[in-house]
Formats: structure tokens, C-alpha cells, sequence
């Protein structure tokens, strides 16, 4: 789960990391009385959860608040990379003299959490990866024992010369920790944390991914989470407990199983298709899931034909198959739809299918090939 | 012969009275799994299916039926500590099941039951078969399996089954199907596996399925290259996944610029590992690698 | 440090173990009030820093207020071990069906915190690991990681066999650990922990003691210290940075070094004398230091010499010879006291204290005799 | 020869810029030591006395330095932190001579420390001398020690001085003279440091100095019958102290009825170590129990 930028900085703040003077605002007049109440040149900056927004035009600098109303009112309501912005954080702008990047996730490879470290912040740290990588230090973290301060201390002193500042940057590292560590994050990232040209460290920009699976135990953030800045189709399926990520393309697929489900997206492409989107709808062949599947894809107007792709394992092809048959007796098609499915009792469930006078295919690749040529008629 | 479990197998089910755990209990005693006890905390004293004596703990379990394989079922906040509870009770293999526990618990498991000596399998899996011994330890179904030579490793659940019955259908039964998870954190990654294969003398080829994310089937690529001399055929499912999404598994996402497919199938393509381009493929694509298996 | 039951169950109740009702008073009166708002039979409960209350008579159960009030007015003031009661916790009294113990130290050879349980509580754990020590259950915690529920699970099944209670209990142990370790506490102690006859599980004694070197980052925990209820010269030793301990004895001693204080009174006692104290300057040559440990021993009026004993050593003897004198010129001794100083430059130092008029001796052997010597005559 | 200090030992000094760490850096080097390095962060780049170099950390003093030991004397706040450095920088051997750690920090800096392969002598502890090689790390007062074959070990310090400076006097010089700390959790215990003198060719007979608290006489004797050829001979400080009171040294106590002098002198005896009753028969106890090493 994400988290906006002002919310990530709310959890700095509670761990002690410095932040500057900010209020988050949903109009231009909230704007301008922010600015005027900070009473310096700040910075209007449009809180969407995707990168980019900079380069988009979404974060602007107002020496005072006539100009942050005006940014705002550009700002607010614009589209960035297909998301609303519908707020803005108006914060204090402060004079930088230097910028660094910090940021944790976890090592998959050393099953470890790392903290990365660069002296240039500001730029995508994936950049900095793969155009200088030795420029990135590197720490890995034993997940007891924490971030000691020797660690963080040696890593601020690979970033900084002079040892004020290398104390405030240590300081920075173990709360940054603290705050991935509790916050059960999957990315906590400072992108620029800023020596101010007064000597002060401070984080200017704020990123904090929360790991889903661990949002039963971390309730007070999931509150943060802000339904209206995401896909509509992805809030639907995480409410219907389903796996889903909209595409770009024409071709709508219906899967049981994550790696099945790529496959079929993948295969989709191979045969010349576009995929509409994943969607992963587990090992159940409950109706309700497959209703929930059926009207989320049918909100995206690009889709012209739907897969179903079901492999019967435990759960058997021909359960799978009565499953369908309500689900489809209950809605109201208008689009081709084809159905596959193999494995246990299959023999049974296309019996079962024939009563719905659907297309069926007996391979995923002959599946694929119709759904193809159906989104193309 | 086969890895990681076979005749001696006997496995204690955690999480045996729910509804998960009573399902597949019976499905793997079914198939001929030696299923010697049940654990439930609290329900210790009962017997499941009238015949396997349920305890309260793996220590019981371990201690009064001789259990030596855990599998769990229990949901994602109690699974962490079921890991924990079998490796301490000295259960060398624990096959974790169970969907959605979080990073950072696995990240402390994992140390933990290394230092009591533990392998484990998953989480999120659907665990191993071995069809020629007749065990099973998981949720994998065992209709579509055959006994035979191809060693089946993957991150997947419904796209092994897929797999898996087009090796059967033509002739190519496994010796050992091993799901290792789909999360970002697992006990047994591709090099475990390819690993004991390559021990394994019934293994006479490996079929590999990777998927987006991470970078175990890069490493994998040059544990080929360095240490295994049986034919390995690999696919990478997630071709087409835009960066920064999750697709269904918690570790099936492209970040910060790596992990995509692209790179995993360069990967084995430098080193020779032929790669699947679809699910289709992956048989031919074993019997030319491997033309002596051919039934 | 100790703190009161009172306290630790405060500690308890914010860690969510569950405690009975009760208030601490400091007059019969308010234990009335407080009997009459509980509204129940109570325990009347004195609040000392030391063990055996109950069997000195300073816990009594009390039927209604008037009783508490009764019981109140007995216990206050009442003097327990030397320590004056000035306060009762006044509780809700619970049906006893079973008393377990539960307690937690550091075990120094295995180097790990030890959980210790017994299904006899109520009564003196070190009388049960004398008596039955196989009714003592252990559990050793990995200090990183944590008591886990599969652990505390394991112990409190071995503790009752009624698995609504097990898992109170499991809980409760894992609370227990989370007060001992956020509290750096060198002991943390339920004693009887009790299950009632309506089946609740219930701490109804508390104790809690904290190591004296975490202190200064335990600052709430240090507010709780009761000054009122420590021997007066051991509060004033740790004002002044001593380490004193007071003995039934005599003979006063003041000796530079922990072991070396030990071996002194020792050797008194082997010379058929009674130490008076353990009292430890430490390393300095501070006059500060010396006129702080002879104020200390000269409040204990049965103190009848004192004995000086320095080994001078990176610290050498004719400084803490000038120290010496520097100390004695302020004070207005009556007592007979005694010095020896051995090691570095003793020649130097001698000749400094000769102007002193000060007894002195050749070795510990030697001064130990004459103080015993002086303080029978 | 001597144990865990020699002509070898290049000693970094951790908190050098401090009171204590300045004062006692000059007396170790006045008396031999090699003090290759200093250690306070923020004051890199400076020298020590005129010639030894300071580093911000430890790193750079194994690095810049080839640093082998370290001597911490920072404040009890800061020295779990200080061990943890030198055992993390790849330092072997680590003396903390800070006073008043909590409990809680050495057991976690501990199993830190020793997965990484570092002993640590102390804290709490007045270090190690072997007036042989002419080394000395820690605050031991060098001009009462001697060159012999007497192995000295005890939690205590002035105590230490006092037994030494009678072995000293009466001609029963030192190999090593080790103090291993008051405190509840030392890095190095009695049978530690009975191992190494058993093993040290130098080392004839051993002093042990015990005191109440703990249970690490009663080990060490149980060790000596089991393991130590040589002599040893024991003494226990505190056989007056009251239970349940702390004697200075944070372990120094009697608690739950164990850790009694009683006891220790019991379990000494019990395995034929000659104990003395007051220290001045520890010369005497020496030369009786090791007839040869009188000069």
C-alpha cells in the first residue's frame, strides 16, 4: 500500500526525523492562508501515489502566497500519469546546499533488510543504480538487532566530511529505520534529504510503502490509505479479495493463480494480443468471486473479449464450471467470452459449460488465439 | 528416488482441525502420505479422521508419533510462530503453506530456524509431491502427477499444475514437484532445489518456472552454469507485468529496474539453459534437451 | 532499584496484565474511602521495599471499610525488617482457586533472560528450587527475538491443563517479558499469579526491580524511586557517587575498590570482629569522596573505628594521602580511625598523613586488627 | 610467552580523546604497549600524543592501522556500541574497561560479537597486563607486576593489585594477569581464561580471585577437575556480604540463595583447590601448591 507524501512525513515526525513546516490542502484559497500562515517561499507540491509528479509539473515554487494560490489552482485537478490530483502539500522551501538519497527495502538475495545511501539525492536512485551503481553504499541490516549507531555513523560519513552533519544524518538513518522497521514497510526512502545551506539536515520529500500482507496488524495506516487516488478497479478487486492490475489493452483474462495468470497475459502478447489486465482469482470456484471479476473488468470500455483460464486442481473443473454458470446466469453479457478449462473432472464441466452456449477452447494457446481474434471483430 | 521427502516421510499437520488443514490432511493420506499427527493448540487429545491423534504441540507431535515433516495451514498472523514452533521442536522440513505473512516475520524466521538446522518450504507454496513414493506434503493435486524423471521446481501453484500435466500427458512423469513460493522471503530458493536435483539420481532433468521479480532465477542462471550438469529448461511467467505492481504473489513485481523477465530469460539464455517463450514449449523443449527420456 | 507493588502493577496494568482493583493510602481513613469505592472485600497490603511482609503481619484481608480502615490503621507505621510502613495498597481481594509463579531474571551463565514458572505460587521460589526444584519449569528467551507464543504456549501448558486458561496465561508470560525487557529490569515477578475460581488468571503480587545501570535512560521508571523507603545512608552514598552497604558491625571501613571492600570486611570478621558496612570510594583521590563515606558511616551510631584501607594503584598513595588530609582538616572526627595505604609512592604517603596524627598500618592484616581493637575498647 | 596479549598485540584505543582514554593511552605506551591507534568519531585526523594517529572509527584503524585489539574507555552508554565497532571491524580481541553497561545491551551485544569471532575481556574490568612482553592494555598499574610464572585471574581490581603485589614481593612474578569484570555478562569467564593459561607454556600455577554473585566459581571448579593440570589457587571476596545486596559490583550479589562464598569455597575445595582464607595466604598457598616456582 502507498501513502502519500504528507503522510509519510507525519510518520517522520513522530521518529524525530526533521521535516519542514507543512499543511496539506484540497483548494487554492486553503493554499494561500497555508503559505501565508508558514510566511515564506514554499513549495506547492500535488500529492499523487506515483512517481513523476515533478517532471509532470506538479511541484512548484512560490515566493509567496498569491503564488501558491496560483500554483495550487494549476496543480489541483491535474492528471498525472492518469491520476487526480486532488491535494497538494504547501511546505516551507528551504535553501538547499546539498542533496542525498537514503532509503531501505528489503533484500530478497540476503533475506535482509538494506539500507541504500547515495551523496546525489534528487535523482531516481534506479538511475544512480544502474549508471553508477558504485556511487550507492550499501548496508545490510540484521533484522533484531536493528541499525546500530556505529552502522549508521560509518554510512553518514561515506556521505558527509563534516561530523555535525554526519551525527544529524546518522540520527536520520536509525529513525528512517525505526519507521520502516514499524511501520512493517516495504520501501521507506528519504529522495532528497537536504543539508540546508544554514546546516541543518532536513527530509524535503517523504515515501513509505507499507507491506499489504501486513496491514491486519497495522490498522492505524491502512486508515491513511486514500481510495479515491487509486485504480477503481484495484479497489474493487481488494475488496472482493481478488488479484488485479489494470492494462492497457483489449484483451480481458480471468485466471485462477498468480503464475498462471502472467502466463496467460504473456501468452496473450505473444500471439499478438494486448491484455486488459491481471486478475488472479484464487483457488475458489465461488460465483460471487467470479461476478466480482466479471464487473471489474467490464468497467474498462477498452475490453472487447474475455479469457477465462482455469486450471482445475484440487478445486475440480467441474465445481469450477457450476461456478460459472451462475455467475453467468446472474449477469448480463454483452462481449464474447471464451472458456478454458483443464485438469481434474474436465470432461464433466464442459458438459456442464454447454448449457451456456459459451465459446470454450481446449488448450490456453487456443483459448488465447480466440479471445484474440473475438477483440478484434 | 526423489528430494526432500519420500517412504520416511511421516508429517505432522499444523492447523489440522481447520478447514484447510482437514481438506488436504485427508487428500494427502489419500495419496498415501504418512500422516502421524495433527496439531492444534488446544484441541490436543482428539483424533482426526478417527485415526491420527491430534496434539497441542509439534513438541508432542515430534516427541509421542515420531514426526519428522511439518506442514502448515494455519492462517498468516499464527504462521510465523508454527514455522518457529516446528524448527524448535527439531522438524528438519516444514512446508509453510500458508498466503500473506509478512516480510518482516519472515525475515526473523528465517534466521531462527537456520540455527536449529530447519529447511523450509514456502510460505505461500503449494509444497512437493514425489510421485513415485506416493507422498505428498501439501495442496498440490495429485491426479495430474505421474511418476518419472523430470525434477519440477517453480514459484507457481496453478501454472506448475498446467505444466506438469503436459509432462504427464506426453510421457514425462516427475520425480519430485517442489512449489517454493511466490513470496519476496523463502526457506528454499531454485539454487536449493536444483541443488538436491542434481543429487537426485532419479532427477534426469529439471524443468524450472520463474516468474518477475527478484533475482533468484539470475542466481540460479549461474549456479547452472557452475555447479549442475542435468538439463535444466526454464519459463519466466510475467513478460508482459508493468513495473511497480504486484501481480497476485507478494514477490511477483518489477522494482527499482530489476526483476523483469527480460533480464531472468537473458540470464539462462547466456548460459545455455534453453527458455520456454510459452507454457507449451516447455515439454519439446525437455525431450530435445534431454531425447533419452523419451517415453 | 525496587519499586513498590503498587508501582509494578501499574507497570503490569499498562502492559495489559490484568491486576485487581486497588489504590494506595497513606491513612486508615483514606483506606476506608478506598475499601467503600471497591465495594468488595479487600486486601490490606503494606508497601515496603523489602520481602516477608505477610508473615510480619503487614497483609490482612478486610470483610468491609471499617475492617479495611482497622487494618490500615495496624499496618501503617508498622516497621518491617527496618523499614517504616507509610503506605497500603488497599485491593480488591479475589477467590483463589490456584497460585502460580512466574518470574524473570537474567540468567548470567547462559547468558540470556530465563523465564522461570512453577504451578506452586505463593510461595518463595528459591524454597522450591531448594526443595522441588523439578517443579520449576525454565524457558531461556533469545534477548532479540523475544518470548514467542509457541514458547509461552509450551510453558503455561505445563502449568494448568485447561486451555482457556493456557492461553490467559501464555499471554500474560508474554506481557511479563515485555514489562521486564522495556523496563531493563533485573527482575520481574508475579508471585502468586492467580486463577480464580470464576476462571480469570490474575496478578495479585508484583515485582519489579531495575537494573541500577540502566537508570539513566529509564527516567520515568527512576521517578518512581521511594527515597523514603531506602536506608538513608545508602541514599546519600549514591547521591555522592559511593557504593555503601549497611551491616550490624562496628567496625567502619572505607576501601577503594568493590572486591577489595568485600576482602576487608571479611577479614574483619575472620579477625573476630563485625564490619559495619561495605563501602566502596572507587578510583578517585577526591577529598569530596572521603568526607561523603565518613559522614555516611558516622550516621550509624554503632560504628566505633573506622578503618581506611587504599591500595594505591594507577591512583597513587601520596595523592590520595593529600586527599586524606584535606578531608580530616574539614572533619571533626571522634572515632578512632585507622589507615593503609599500600602501593605506588606508600613511603610519600606516609610521611603526608604522619601530620595527621592518624593511626596507621602496614598491611590490611595489620589495620584490620587495630580497628577491631579500637572499637572494643 | 603470555595469553590473549603479546609483542604482537597492536592496540587501537577506543575514546582516546576522553579523560580516562587519554591518561591511561599514555601510561600503556610509557609502559610498552604498541597503541598503533586512536578511535573518537568527529575527531579523525588527528594525532594522539604527537604521533599516534586518530580515526573516526575502528574501521579505519584495522585498516589504516592494522589495529588487532582494542581497549574501549567511553561511557557506559556508548560502550555496547564501542564492542560492537571493533567485533564488526574485524578486531579479535576487545578489553572494556567501561563501568555501568546495562544488563540488557550485553546480552544482545554478545552473540554479536561472537558470531563475528571477537572476544571480549570485561566490561567492568581493569584489563589484561603480561609484564613478559612489557604489554599491558587496560589500567592495570604496570609498576606492581612482575615477570613470572604466576597466571592471575579475578573480577575484581584493587584486589588484583593487592594479591599482586604480595606475588610480586614475595618473587612470584606474572605471565598474565587478567581481570575479567564485575558485572553480570563478561565477555570472558574463569574457565576462558583457565583454558588459555593451561595452554600458555609460561604459566605454572594460577590465581583465581572470585567474588559472590553468579555461579562462575563453581564452573571453574568443576573445569579444573575435569581440565587443568596445573595448580590453581582460589580466593573468595565477600563471604560477609549480605544476600540480596548489591556489593558494588553490579554482580556482586546474592540473590535467590545462590552465589554465596560458602558455596564456592565449597565447590574449590571439593576439587582440591586450595582456598584461601584471607588474601595475604594466597603468596603462601602458591608457593605450597607449586614447591618449584619458589625463587
Amino acid at each position: 500500500m502507498k501513502i502519500h507524501e504528507y503522510q509519510a512525513k507525519e510518520l517522520f515526525k513522530q521518529a524525530g526525523i526533521p521535516v519542514p513546516e507543512g499543511e496539506v490542502v484540497e483548494t487554492p484559497g486553503a493554499a494561500y492562508d497555508a503559505a501565508k500562515r508558514i510566511g515564506k517561499p514554499v513549495v506547492v507540491k500535488a500529492q499523487v501515489l506515483v512517481g513523476g509528479r515533478g517532471k509532470a509539473g506538479g511541484v512548484k515554487l512560490a515566493k509567496d502566497p498569491d503564488e501558491a494560490k496560483e500554483h495550487a489552482s494549476s496543480i489541483l485537478g491535474m492528471d498525472i500519469k492518469g491520476l487526480k490530483v486532488d491535494k497538494v502539500l504547501v511546505t516551507e522551501a528551504v535553501d538547499i546546499a546539498t542533496e542525498i538519497y537514503i532509503g531501505m527495502i528489503m533484500d530478497r538475495s540476503c533475506q535482509k533488510p538494506l539500507v541504500m545511501a547515495s551523496a546525489e539525492g534528487g535523482v531516481e536512485i534506479e538511475v544512480v543504480a544502474k549508471e553508477n551503481p558504485e556511487a550507492i553504499m550499501r548496508l545490510h541490516v540484521d533484522p533484531l538487532f536493528g541499525v546500530q549507531p556505529f552502522q549508521s555513523r560509518g554510512l553518514a560519513s561515506k556521505l558527509n566530511s563534516d561530523f555535525n552533519l554526519v551525527r544529524q544524518i546518522a540520527q536520520i538513518i536509525e529513525k528512517l529505520y525505526t519507521v520502516y522497521d514499524r511501520a512493517d514497510a516495504s520501501l521507506a526512502e528519504i529522495n532528497p534529504l537536504v543539508i540546508t545551506k544554514d546546516g541543518r539536515v532536513v527530509a524535503i520529500d517523504a515515501k513509505v510503502n507499507i507491506d499489504d500482507s501486513a496491514l491486519y496488524r497495522q490498522k492505524k495506516l491502512e486508515e491513511l490509505r486514500d481510495v479515491s487516488a487509486e485504480d477503481p478497479g484495484e479497489v474493487k478487486a481488494r475488496e472482493a479479495g481478488l488479484s488485479f492490475v489494470k492494462l492497457e489493452g483489449n484483451v480481458g483474462c480471468i485466471v485462477n493463480g498468480a503464475g498462471l495468470a502472467m502466463a496467460t497475459m504473456d501468452l496473450i502478447k505473444t500471439y499478438g494480443g494486448e491484455p486488459a489486465n491481471f486478475l488472479d482469482i484464487g483457488g475458489s470456484s465461488n460465483p460471487e468471486k467470479v461476478i466480482a471479476a466479471l464487473e471489474i473488468i467490464l468497467r474498462d470500455p477498452n475490453v472487447k473479449s474475455i479469457f477465462i483460464n482455469i486450471f482445475g486442481g484440487i478445486t475440480r473443473c467441474d465445481d469450477v464450471a457450476k461456478g460459472l454458470v451462475t455467475a453467468f446466469k446472474q449477469m448480463n453479457l454483452n462481449l464474447p467470452v471464451i472458456v478454458r478449462l483443464t485438469g481434474t473432472n474436465e470432461d464433466i464441466a464442459r458438459e456442464i459449460l454447454a448449457e451456456l452456449n459459451l465459446d470454450t477452447a481446449a488448450t490456453m494457446d487456443d483459448g488465447v488465439k480466440r479471445a484474440i481474434e473475438l477483440a478484434r471483430s | 528416488m526423489s528430494i526432500l521427502i519420500d517412504e520416511k516421510t511421516r508429517v505432522v499437520v499444523q492447523g489440522i482441525t481447520g478447514r484447510d488443514g482437514s481438506f488436504h490432511a485427508t487428500q494427502m493420506m489419500d495419496y498415501g502420505t504418512n500422516v502421524v499427527a495433527g496439531v492444534t493448540p488446544g484441541k490436543g487429545g482428539n483424533l482426526f479422521a478417527d485415526k491420527v491423534p491430534i496434539y497441542d504441540s509439534v513438541g508432542e507431535a515430534v516427541k509421542e508419533a515420531q514426526a519428522n515433516t511439518s506442514v502448515i495451514y494455519v492462517r498468516a498472523p499464527f504462521a510465523p510462530d508454527a514455522i518457529c514452533e516446528a524448527a524448535d521442536a527439531g522438524i528438519k522440513l516444514v512446508v509453510c503453506i500458508s498466503e500473506g505473512i509478512p516480510v518482516r516475520d519472515m525475515a526473523r524466521v528465517l534466521p531462527f530456524i537456520r540455527e536449529r538446522g530447519c529447511r523450509l518450504v514456502g510460505p505461500n507454496c503449494p509444497g512437493v509431491i514425489s510421485p513415485g513414493a506416493k507422498v505428498k506434503v501439501g495442496i498440490l493435486p495429485a491426479s495430474i502427477f505421474a511418476d518419472g524423471p523430470v525434477g519440477v521446481v517453480s514459484r507457481s501453484g496453478t501454472l506448475t499444475y498446467e505444466v506438469v500435466f503436459q509432462l504427464s500427458n506426453q510421457g514425462l512423469g516427475q520425480s519430485t514437484c517442489l512449489g517454493i513460493g511466490g513470496d519476496q522471503l523463502i526457506g528454499t530458493n531454485f539454487i536449493d532445489a536444483l541443488t538436491l536435483f542434481g543429487e537426485d539420481p532419479q532427477t534426469k532433468a529439471v524443468v524450472l518456472i520463474g516468474e518477475i521479480g527478484g533475482t533468484d532465477e539470475e542466481e540460479a542462471a549461474s549456479f547452472i552454469a557452475d555447479k549442475v550438469d542435468k538439463p535444466v529448461v526454464a519459463f519466466i511467467a510475467g513478460q508482459t507485468a508493468p513495473p511497480g505492481k504486484r501481480m497476485g504473489h507478494a514477490g511477483a513485481i518489477v522494482s527499482g529496474g530489476t526483476g523483469t523477465a527480460k533480464e531472468k530469460i537473458a540470464a539462462f539464455e547466456k548460459v545455455g539453459v534453453p527458455v520456454a517463450k510459452i507454457p507449451s514449449e516447455i515439454t519439446g523443449l525437455v525431450k530435445k534437451a534431454a531425447p533419452n527420456l523419451s517415453p
